[in-house]
């Protein structure tokens, strides 16, 4: 019919990548997150600079779609970056499928990728990926709670953030996995936040309301847990509702460390920007193969909160780069 | 008084004694909110004859002739045409009946051209198959359009110009042209000549004559009574949403008119 | 000579003029019948619902929503509509709580500087109207994408934490045992529908929008009182960023994205016409509750999101509808 | 031909020979886009006149009236008011110079209600503080539009209905209404009798005279000549916008105004 | 007796039929004035944006955006407004690749079934806007929720994965060389201006949109015809749907969230007016690509997300100033 997928491999990659002047002069990487505007993005930034800045004549190019959902955008993006023939991508995928195409349309041109936080589906081999596995890490947040709650029947809710994005199915997921483990917990509440804090306040007081018996919650990002927080907080219940929360922005830990919260699952995403980084470069420079890592999450709870190691992940800084 | 009213009994007779009514209101009651413009109106148009509908301001008139065409459905009474009852309850369907009608408040698109104005609902298209897709024959009807404006003597910059664009007078020019143009049975025209220019208006009143003559009825709206006793073969008067009387045009004067409109048979007036 | 003003329309029966004002009100009616019918289903359904401490929260939950929505009811009268509202009470309210932790101001200058911030914003989106004639719904959607772009380069992408408890008076604080932002609610409601019924400034407002040529030609300085107009509707703005950056206890980049559809939305169930002159203040608060009624109540039952999506559309649908039949019989029936 | 028209050579006398004119445009052009709608138009208001403008449909008129009280800003020419060139930017600049208009087109807003139209940009606020905060009192708007409107013999509803429920003669009484209660030194109505019904349109003739004879000029835009003939002191004629011709009222007939109008002085028409 | 149509508008010189025409195109050419503008500064600024890749890069990155673009167009030319494009793309892109994935659909199939969810979506919003009369903001809002909700109760909030690589023909395979998305593109864009400009079907739409009682009165066929447009504007989306499904080879429940604000803002750029009876498919798509480039320029250039936003809002001003001013100039001095 004349219509064929296109394919840009004409493009030698091999040549590219043999530019003797790419691999010695300055770099130029294009850092994506899923969308800009929280902080755990921002210490992912904070890592990749820190990999730049080490590295030396590296620049770090930041940017990204708004908001998570705008998953053709950030195919948009990619693209941009290809034919802007930046040195190497590294970016966390709003969809792994979605972006697929994209990553391999990087590859044909010659420049080479590295996933953050989340990878494409299928992965080529040739492309890394730095993240933590949010589908075992959100079965362990279950877990957390059911711990916390002890025995006997507990009613739960769940906070959700963004219906139909990947990270978002990926936590819900293994959360009702790890639920379903634990007999004695029911969930009785799952409204999503749409990752806006006065929202995740809103449906959390209403949670609170129609279930006055509620136990524990679990919310599953920054904005999420910051609300119902709150929430919590404005209906006088602090301490008698255990909140498990996921990432660790500044007010999430001060919630910890005054028991609004009772636990903070917190992956790394300071090591997933630097790793991007610093692996790219040195593939780059030294032709060093790209290997795939995973950057681990903690469980930070009242208890472990001032050790060094917590202290490491939640003030990463680049004079003391965690390196693995 | 020149001329007593007739009985305002609701029986229609023409007053010429000929033929049956070709469109006609009886007892149309129609409410606006708690405004009741019209209680009870009657109406009759007789064939080929010009009738003028008089009365003041508000009295029911534009509200009546929307009804008869189609505009407003009547809250009670029917309409009739050729003796038929018939419920219009689009304009449509009221053109299908071959009533064409000039609008006081002219209804005309202000962004489409003059051209595109006169043929709005009843475009060319080109013949063949382009034509069953739709496509406009724009060449054909801005010819006609140019004839039909020459005809009443209308002077506008170009028939493609918006009518947005245009003086009053002209945009009141163009919607008697386009009820003009397409009457075949009966043709309303609420104060059509309100903003024309007195060769304008001489144009209008001819093509109102040949109208009739060729056998089609006028509907006439005009506050002008000497106009109305120069081309009127009768003359109904509503008032307060109401037949109060009708005249045969060649018995009365403008006084007895005035009288009537205004209900008070001891006022006069000193109007020409 | 004098003429007895004897009429087809004066002719009226005596209950005639109450009937009036009786359909005037209706349009609010109509939404404030689908509201009362919702309220009265959601007493039976949830046992939580009829609950003095369910009914201030949906209070202080609308109360942002609903000050903007009064806002927006505003502009939509002159015709006009503002696109830009969820971008400026995104900055109004980090801008205001930055200003409490940077700057060490009172919770009270930080909301006098929210609310500058939104009547910075406001005169952007007047002057863009009134003076350089950019229809409103492209001045204000550049408004929006610069505004969110301000709010991103002032805070790094980054929430603006660590606010002092105080922060949070206007959102979660009480007076009398009423909440806060309810009584702020009110009377912000009370004095936009004083100013627009009742003033000049009202009059005038209604005028542009009924016929933007007529109000000039009558001598209604267009420019400045447009101008007005988003100005005192960006204050607005900038205040209820404000209570929403409290009740969160702190400064959210993304907060109120969109949002202009909520308090549109409000507006327009609540009888006011995109298409200018029309529009009340009472409309929009039973349009701005209806819908977080709505929203409770799915959330008091559990309704899963995605249902929730299409009930609140079939609710909207229900409540404009109703209203639209309603008119047309009182227009062609009494 | 009654009377011969005064050369065109734009000086400006009183044909009557007293005073200076009140009001004035000279070589006024206009343009809309590619239409020239003013190619050099004058005309001249005396004080304590009635003066006519007539001229074909699309001559010209209401441009120049509208360029008089401040709509458009002339592209070329320019305006006088008492003999000193002015620059009419707004509307409010004309009504400065007590220069009141009834437009073409109405311009009244059709949500609001009768009153407050009448009232528009005029209101009177409540006295007292609350007054100083811009309080309407409606109470007082309600019985002066009552007022008002009871003098022209309007016959409204209530003078709370929205103006679109009105009749088109209503809406138009409405407007006039307004420019006559307002105007004090030069009223120009744009065709404000054409939708009047014959006892209104008399009582705004009457006004006319009054305010004439209270020392105003009033420039009566009309296509009904008798009408032109019975009020006006004076005519001016524009054609193809320009000043064609200046007649006193009183040594013409129809004839010789519409062979100006048209510009043929052989062609005849046989209007009353 | 005829009378010699002689008169002060006729007299204009012989250029003028000429001047006339470019007047008319005029509103296009500001905004392409400023599309070419951007395009040459931007050749210089940057090497990468000049090329056969790029500028295929960004036919293919807007051919959806255009598409629904074209038929927001068309509906806002009727006064209408339909903010359900978002929800109805994301609804008919996911069931498209669901026909594929679970029902063994070929791709042609799917995507008409997609067209088909697009033109049931549209009949809603055409009823309820035509026959229910319900106001086009409020209609639509109405079908973004309920759509929205339904796109999430299908896919139980989970994409569509798992699609074989011929589902990707659509968005990016090719034809001679050139990307599919773009032949469609140009295929809907010359199908919709010869509707809007040489039919009948495209005069009774404008005048809808100029004046609805008067298109009432003169026969045209109301109900039918609205709804004809929104059901056309359905499909048209409903294609757009199914290109930015298989862009991303996936069916995203979350796709074309804030789409509808692009799509206006292109049609708005373009000359159309959302108070209807105005507004051309040429001058929407410069519109679209307007703002295409701008996006696409800013990550050449690398301005950070941030300052895009800022340059994209005072983009969008000024392309839309000059053209008001332009249209004032030539309306008061020719
Ligand atoms: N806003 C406008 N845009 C373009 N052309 C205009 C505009 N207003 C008037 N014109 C043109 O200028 C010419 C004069 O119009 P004007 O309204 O002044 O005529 P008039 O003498 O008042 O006519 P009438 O007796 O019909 O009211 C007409 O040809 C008209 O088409
Ligand atoms: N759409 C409407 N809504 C409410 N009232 C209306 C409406 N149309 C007309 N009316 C009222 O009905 C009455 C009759 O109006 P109508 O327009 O029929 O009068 P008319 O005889 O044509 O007057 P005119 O000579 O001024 O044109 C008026 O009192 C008017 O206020
Ligand atoms: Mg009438
Ligand atoms: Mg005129």
């Amino acid at each position: 019919s004349g219509v064929e997928v296109r394919d840009d491999s004409d493009n030698d990659p091999a040549a590219r990548n043999a530019d003797p002047t790419a691999a010695s002069g300055p770099l130029e990487l294009a850092v994506l997150p899923k969308a800009v505007g929280h902080e755990f993005w921002n210490t992912v930034r904070a890592g990749a600079e820190c990999a730049a800045e080490l590295a030396g004549d590296v620049t770090v190019e930041w940017d990204g779609v708004t908001a998570e959902t705008d998953v053709e955008g950030q195919v948009n993006l990619v693209q941009n970056f290809v034919t802007r023939q930046v040195d190497g991508i590294v970016y966390a995928a709003t969809d792994s499928s979605a972006l697929a195409p994209a990553t391999q349309s990087a590859l044909d041109a010659g420049v080479p990728v590295a996933m953050i936080d989340s990878g494409t589906d299928p992965q080529p081999d040739e492309v890394p990926l730095y993240a933590t596995d949010n589908h075992a890490a959100a079965i362990e947040a279950a877990n957390l709670l059911a711990e916390e709650l002890g025995p006997g029947d507990h009613n739960v809710a769940m906070i959700e953030f963004q219906p139909g994005s990947q990270t978002n199915t990926e936590r819900v997921e293994g959360f009702t996995e790890g639920l379903a483990q634990h007999e004695n917990l029911t969930l009785v509440g799952q409204q999503p936040s749409h990752s806006d804090v006065n929202e995740a306040r809103r449906v959390t007081e209403d949670i609170l309301t129609a279930n006055p018996d509620l136990a524990g919650i679990f919310a599953a990002n920054e904005p999420s847990v910051l609300g119902a927080a709150q929430a919590v907080e404005a209906a006088g219940r602090t301490g008698e509702i255990v909140i498990i929360g996921w990432d660790a922005a500044p007010d999430e830990v001060a919630g910890l460390r005054n028991g609004q919260i009772s636990a903070l699952v917190v992956q790394n995403p300071f090591n997933m920007g630097y790793l991007g980084v610093q692996n790219v470069v040195e593939h780059l420079r030294e032709g060093t193969p790209l290997k795939s890592a995973d950057t681990g999450v903690t469980f930070l709870t009242q208890e472990n909160v001032d050790t060094e190691e917590a202290q490491a992940i939640l003030e990463p800084s680049c004079d003391n780069p965690p390196v693995e | 008084m020149g001329a007593a009213p007739d009985t305002k009994d609701g029986t229609a007779q023409h007053p010429d004694g000929t033929g049956e009514p070709v469109l006609e209101a009886r007892g149309v009651v129609k409410r606006f909110g708690h405004v009741e413009a019209l209680r009870g109106a009657d109406f009759t148009v007789y064939k080929a004859e010009v009738v003028a509908l008089i009365g003041d301001n508000g009295a029911g008139k534009s509200t009546l002739i929307k009804t008869l065409s189609g505009v407003h459905a009547p809250d009670e009474g029917e309409i009739r045409v050729d003796g038929r009852p018939v419920r219009f309850s689009t304009p449509v369907d009221a053109r299908q009946a071959g009533v064409e009608t000039v609008y006081q408040d002219l209804a005309v698109a202000d962004d489409l051209s003059v051209a595109a104005n006169l043929y709005l609902g009843r475009e060319i298209l080109r013949s063949g198959p382009l034509g069953r897709l739709g496509l406009l024959d724009r060449r054909a009807m801005h010819r006609g359009a140019a004839q039909a404006l020459d005809q009443l003597g209308v002077r506008i910059p170009r028939v493609t110009t918006p009518i947005a664009m245009l003086s009053g007078g002209q945009r009141q020019s163009v919607a008697v042209a386009r009820a003009i143009i397409w009457a075949t049975n009966v043709v309303i025209l609420d104060e059509p000549t309100a903003a024309l220019g007195v060769v304008q208006t001489e144009r209008v009143l001819d093509v109102v004559r040949r109208a009739r003559d060729a056998g089609m009825s006028v509907v006439l709206v005009s506050h002008n009574m000497p106009q109305v006793l120069e081309i009127a073969d009768r003359v109904e008067v509503l008032r307060l949403g109401r037949r109060a009387a009708r005249f045969p045009a060649d018995a009365v004067t403008t006084d007895d008119l005035v009288a009537a409109m205004t209900g008070s048979s001891n006022k006069r007036s000193e109007q020409n | 000579m004098t003429t007895t003003v004897e009429h087809a329309a004066d002719a009226t029966r005596p209950g005639d003029r109450v009937r009036e004002r009786l359909s005037n009100a209706l349009s609010e009616l109509t939404a404030a019948t689908a509201l009362i019918v919702l309220i009265v289903a959601l007493s039976f359904a949830s046992p939580h619902f009829l609950t003095a401490d369910n009914l201030f929260n949906i209070g202080a939950q609308t109360a942002v929503i609903a000050i903007i929505a009064t806002a927006q009811t505003m502009v939509i009268i002159t015709k006009g509509i503002d696109l830009s509202v969820g971008s400026v009470a995104a900055l109004a309210g980090v801008v205001g709580a930055m200003a409490v932790r940077d700057l060490g101001f009172s919770l009270w200058a930080a909301t006098a500087v929210a609310i500058g911030v939104g009547a910075a914003a406001g005169l952007v989106n007047g002057l863009l109207v009134s003076v350089a004639r950019i229809p409103p719904f492209i001045a204000t959607l550049g408004t929006m994408s610069v505004g969110r772009g301000l709010v991103f380069i002032i805070t790094g992408a980054v929430g603006v934490y660590s606010l002092p408890e105080s922060f949070q008076i206007l959102g979660n604080g009480e007076i009398l045992g009423i909440p806060f932002a309810i009584v702020l609610t009110a009377v912000v409601a009370v004095g936009m529908a004083f100013l627009l019924s009742q003033t000049r400034f009202g009059r005038y407002t209604y005028a542009i929008g009924s016929n933007l040529e007529a109000a000039r030609r009558s001598g209604i300085p267009i420019v400045g009182h447009l101008t007005a107009v988003y100005v005192i509707a960006g204050m607005l703005v900038g205040l209820g960023g404000m209570i929403a950056a409290s009740r969160v206890n702190s400064g959210q980049p993304n907060y109120g994205i969109a949002l202009e559809l909520d308090v549109i939305a409000a507006a327009v169930i609540g009888g006011a016409s995109l298409f200018g002159g029309q529009g009340r203040i009472i409309g929009t608060l039973i349009g701005a509750f209806l819908i977080a009624v709505v929203r409770n109540g799915a959330v008091l039952m559990d309704v899963s999101i995605h249902y929730q999506m299409v009930i609140v559309g079939l609710i909207i649908w229900a409540a404009v509808y109703f209203d639209q039949y309603r008119r047309r019989r009182l227009e062609s029936r009494g």
